[in-house]
């Protein structure tokens, strides 16, 4: 039965793509977007991939929507003229399709248990999050220590999105401060009632969630990022309903850029403490006298880390785009 | 026998939930209005957290309806942000309306 | 040991990578120090593990204590070192002597934020080059990708928008076929780990998974590293980017892909994948060739003097392959010596170019007219690079060709063809670089007349020091010579003999 | 479960391919960054089904679960989809910079007004 509806939803996850490519309307192409997300979203839940649906859902759903969103109210909608080769360009699309098609020959059996892909590495990872960390949800153990480089590296590309867009558009003739925008761009969704009194009641909860997110990570799907996309939420609705200038006053430039780049340097200081107090670069067993302790408290703090660095981040991405309607 | 019955259900539900997400997809697809698309894509997004709290028990993992209630505001939140879009479209359109006249 | 010096292949990522969110918060004045401090830092570090592996051999790391399958690891040898010379010591004499420089191309006000970007470039290629984690590659991958974008954004001329962002798309599709491609071999294999991918793909080799995955790499990182026919992001790319940051990116970034390359190939497939050795000569030999002379032959018709320049990185990327292609111990030696001596002619001749700008407006061949005379030390110094550029014995350049043509020399009849080509290409770089010359020693000097002809004393410094490594590296290439002659024994040591 | 493993990778690969005629053929920016989005997305698709076993379930130890699906590609996804949206916001600043300095967000007219 299950496989039924895997099957239903990746097909029409492939009328979605098509559909996304086809539209003329940048606009509608951005709404299949969405829905694209959200059915590879559930695809993933089906697939054991609770994290991972979680972060798709807050990434492409949510985030990604309201970026190119941003960006769309600022370029325009309409994309004019189609394509350029199309013959050339399908044939290339083609012929490479044909060979990730051949790729899949000879694979391991679809959840095969012998494949390599459980039987290699992974047992370990399963086998030992509970003995050294205590903590139920493996992913987390592994995100945040077994691999935590990786993810102290993800943490620096979300860094250096922020930065770039931040260095894009701090210059360039869009780039003004001494203009005030027209009263329209700065107004919010503050005169319509039925948005302003349901979204305000819900922008509470909404953090809540995102703080419920960020500290149940070891226990549950989710964690610093997921959080930190969530908080960023959470504002971005209120800058809707109450105008960017206010959600700005709420939290000002600096203490976001500060949210970024404190969040970055807390989940380095936490690596190189665990030099200075004896391990390598990373290692949290050292940081508390029982080394299961230690673990816990590191990924506590790394959490953290990640989630201040993906708030400040997105958020002054979103500020960053809004400023430059005009 | 009430488990079964109870798994009965769940596959029923799950199955009425994609056939109304396949007919919400549809409707995004073929328009006509952007305002028909942006309701086909809520109300896909309203199926998606059913068929997540569906499956959520259908998989006994009933801890992964955080999962849920985050889709839940996610989706709201996506409508504002179209909300406003549609906003500042139409107050953008009036300013160069008037800077033509 | 000192217990500092066990951490060195970690801290060489680190301390650049932890330094930019630092550069945010500093006051603003403060941020062009600290990224130069970092980034000479970074240099010592670097200095430091070549020293240790010259003496000990290679260092490796376990990333949180964690033993290596499981963990991430860390991993410093020959062909690591050098490298990490390049990135760091490219990167120090940029930032060191381009302060004026970066200032008129950016702008005062958003400089933190370009310098940010720059230390994590610099961390990037610095991560990949000591990663021996095939996915954490891909993550250093994307950070320094990330952060190039931004270095070439920040040129003053519109057109680097478009050529930015170009440069993205097509990096982005690059990193996600290696990412595809270690998939595959991760759906072989069950790891990551390049070692013990090496050893655990010998099972699996001859599935159709590895040889797609094989596919994927190669096209993915041939486009990062813009091997011909795959580099029409880089001309663009290099000519609007600000001067310093072409003379930086220039210098290591296309570098770093290509040491990947070189990496998977040898250590991953070469010993795995039937005929090896014959698809290099098949595939990857033509494809350099074809990148020396086409890449040659446009720069002979530039006008424009830094896409001159680009154009002919993509005939030494060309070299290069062409050294890797001919899988022996001569032909790695010159790969690799090449990836040394062409970065520090290339990232010479940029930074001669940086000082020349404010004097030549478009920096178009025309507008060199009067340089020699004008700015003669800086115009002598962009002179000794381009010398080295071509081969002329006596600079760097030279060593690495002469190891080429020996290395293709062993091979016999097929042999002399490809020397062929290397002196033609050779001839075209003394058209190229001749026309420069011309031009700024008999041309007429532009109407009006330069705003401020003396260039500042660190840019100075920084391209003089780059022109007599130019010379002395040409004399005495002890040091980079043990470095890739061991580097192409390591390589070689994974190719059943 | 065969018939879906073997659907999950021709998924794969038609979507890889529909995201990459996207990013190639269309002329419009934001239309190449969303094929570069489906793009990413596909790859997402092929390392978690190659991450499920089957009879297992997520892998968070639960009161009744045993077996566990995988969770290394799983880590590998998240960072991999957060590089995704962290390039996609660049590419957007980037077009919206285009806007502003050319008028316009197709390429062709881009290149058009360079040529001038």
């Amino acid at each position: 039965m299950t496989v039924l509806f895997g099957i239903f939803l990746l097909t029409l996850l492939l009328i979605t793509a098509v559909a996304i490519v086809r539209a003329r309307n940048l606009f509608v192409a951005v709404m299949l977007m969405g829905i694209a997300s959200l059915l590879i979203a559930a695809s993933f839940l089906l697939l054991d991939a609770a994290d991972v649906a979680l972060t798709e859902a807050a990434v492409g759903a949510g985030v990604s929507t309201v970026l190119f969103l941003s960006a769309l109210s600022i370029t325009s909608e309409r994309e004019r003229a189609s394509s350029s080769r199309p013959l050339i360009s399908l044939a290339v699309v083609t012929a490479a399709a044909l060979i990730v098609i051949y790729s899949t020959f000879d694979k391991p059996r679809f959840g095969d248990p012998e494949a390599p892909v459980h039987s290699h590495v992974s047992p370990w990872y399963i086998e030992k999050t509970e003995e050294y960390m205590e903590i139920p949800n493996m992913v987390t153990a592994v995100l945040g220590s077994f691999r935590g480089y990786d993810t102290l590296g993800e943490v620096f590309v979300v860094l250096v999105a922020g930065i770039g867009v931040l260095f894009l558009l701090s210059g360039g003739p869009g780039f003004d401060s001494g203009k005030s925008p027209p009263p329209w761009a700065k107004a919010g969704l503050r005169h319509y009632l039925i948005p302003r009194v349901a979204g305000r009641l819900l922008i509470p909860f909404i953090l809540l969630l995102g703080l419920y997110i960020q500290f149940h990570g070891e226990y549950g799907p989710g964690g610093g990022f997921q959080a930190g996309a969530i908080i960023a939420a959470a504002v971005i609705l209120y800058a809707l309903l109450e105008g960017e200038q206010n959600a700005l006053k709420v939290l000002p430039r600096p203490v976001l850029i500060g949210l970024m780049a404190g969040g970055a340097i807390l989940y380095g200081a936490v690596g190189v403490l665990g030099i200075l107090m004896g391990g390598n670069f990373l290692d949290y067993s050292v940081l508390a006298a029982d080394s299961v302790k230690g673990q816990q408290r590191g990924i506590l703090l790394i959490e953290a880390g990640v989630g201040m660095t993906v708030t400040g981040v997105l958020l002054s991405i979103f500020h960053s785009f809004a400023a430059r309607r005009r | 026998m009430a488990e079964q019955r109870a798994e009965f259900m769940y596959y029923a539900v799950t199955l009425a939930t994609l056939v109304t997400m396949g007919l919400a997809v549809v409707r995004a697809i073929l328009g006509p209005t952007l305002y028909d698309r942006v309701l086909a894509m809520n109300m896909f997004g309203t199926k998606t957290v059913l068929l997540l709290a569906v499956v959520a028990f259908l998989f006994g993992r009933p801890d992964f309806l955080d999962l849920v209630l985050t889709y839940a505001l996610i989706n709201f939140i996506g409508v504002f942000a179209v909300l406003e879009f549609f906003r500042i479209r139409a107050a953008r359109r009036q300013d160069s309306g008037e800077a033509g006249r | 040991m000192n217990p500092l010096a066990a951490q060195m292949p970690a801290l060489q990522v680190i301390v650049p990578m932890l330094m930019a969110p630092f550069v945010l918060l500093l006051p603003r004045g403060l941020s062009w120090a600290a990224a130069a401090a970092a980034s000479l830092l970074a240099f010592g570090i670097a200095a430091q593990l070549t020293a240790t592996v010259i003496d000990s051999g290679p260092v490796a790391y376990q990333m949180g204590s964690w033993p290596a399958p499981y963990g991430i690891e860390l991993s410093v040898d020959a062909l690591s070192a050098l490298l990490l010379l390049v990135v760091t010591g490219a990167s120090s004499l940029a930032l060191v002597g381009g302060r004026a420089s970066l200032a008129a191309a950016v702008g005062e006000d958003r400089e933190h934020y370009f310098y940010a970007a720059w230390l994590l470039a610099l961390a990037g290629l610095a991560g990949i080059a000591v990663s021996a984690d095939a996915f954490n590659i891909f993550v250093f991958m994307e950070i320094s990708s990330l952060a190039s974008y931004v270095l070439v954004a920040g040129g003053p001329d519109r057109r680097a928008l478009p050529a930015v962002f170009k440069y993205l798309i097509m990096g982005t599709v690059g990193a996600t076929f290696y990412l595809i491609g270690i998939g595959l071999i991760y759906m072989m294999t069950g790891t990551l780990n390049l070692a013990d991918m090496e050893l655990r793909i010998a099972e699996v080799a001859d599935k159709e998974p590895i040889l797609a995955a094989a596919g994927f790499i190669t096209v993915g990182l041939a486009l990062k590293a813009a091997i011909f026919p795959l580099h029409v992001w880089l001309p663009n790319a290099y000519t609007y980017a600000p001067h310093i940051a072409t003379a930086f990116l220039a210098a290591c970034a296309t570098k770093v892909s290509l040491y990947v390359l070189l990496r998977f190939d040898f250590f991953v497939f070469q010993q795995n994948l039937s005929g090896h050795a014959f698809q290099f000569a098949a595939y990857l030999m033509p494809l350099a060739i074809l990148g020396i002379l086409v890449g040659s032959g446009v720069a002979m018709f530039e006008r424009n003097v830094k896409r001159l320049l680009a154009f002919s990185s993509v005939a030494q990327i060309g070299y290069i392959m062409l050294g890797a292609s001919l899988v022996s111990i001569g032909g790695l030696t010159a790969a690799t010596l090449h990836l040394f001596n062409h970065a520090l002619a290339k990232g010479g001749l940029f930074l001669a170019i940086a000082a020349l700008a404010p004097l030549a407006a478009g920096l178009r061949l025309k507008d060199m007219g009067g340089m020699a005379r004008q700015a003669p030390w800086t115009f002598a110094a962009f002179v000794v690079a381009g010398l080295s550029l071509i081969g002329i014995p006596g600079t760097a350049g030279f060593v690495s060709k002469w190891y080429l043509v020996s290395a293709a020399m062993a091979l016999g009849a097929p042999g002399i063809a490809l020397i062929g080509v290397v002196v033609l290409g050779s001839l075209m770089a003394v058209v190229y670089v001749w026309r420069i010359v011309e031009s700024a020693c008999f041309g007429e000097p532009p109407e009006n007349p330069a705003r401020s002809a003396a260039v500042p004393r660190p840019l100075g410094a920084a391209i003089w020091t780059a022109a007599l490594a130019n010379v002395y590296f040409g004399i005495a290439p002890g040091l980079p010579l043990r470095l890739s002659s061991s580097a192409a024994a390591t390589l070689l040591g994974h190719v059943p003999a | 479960m065969q018939v879906l493993g073997i659907y999950y990778y021709w998924v794969f690969a038609i979507l890889l391919m529909i995201g990459f005629y996207a990013v190639i053929a269309k002329l419009n920016l934001v239309k190449k960054l969303i094929g570069l989005t489906l793009f990413q997305a596909a790859v997402f698709l092929l390392y978690i089904a190659m991450g499920k076993m089957e009879g297992g379930t997520a892998p968070i130890y639960g009161a009744s679960a045993e077996a566990f699906s995988s969770p290394l590609p799983q880590v590998l996804i998240l960072t991999a989809i957060v590089v995704g949206i962290s390039t996609t916001a660049l590419g957007l600043g980037i077009v919206v910079r285009i806007k502003e300095e050319y008028g316009s967000i197709q390429e062709d007219e881009i290149q058009e007004i360079d040529r001038r």
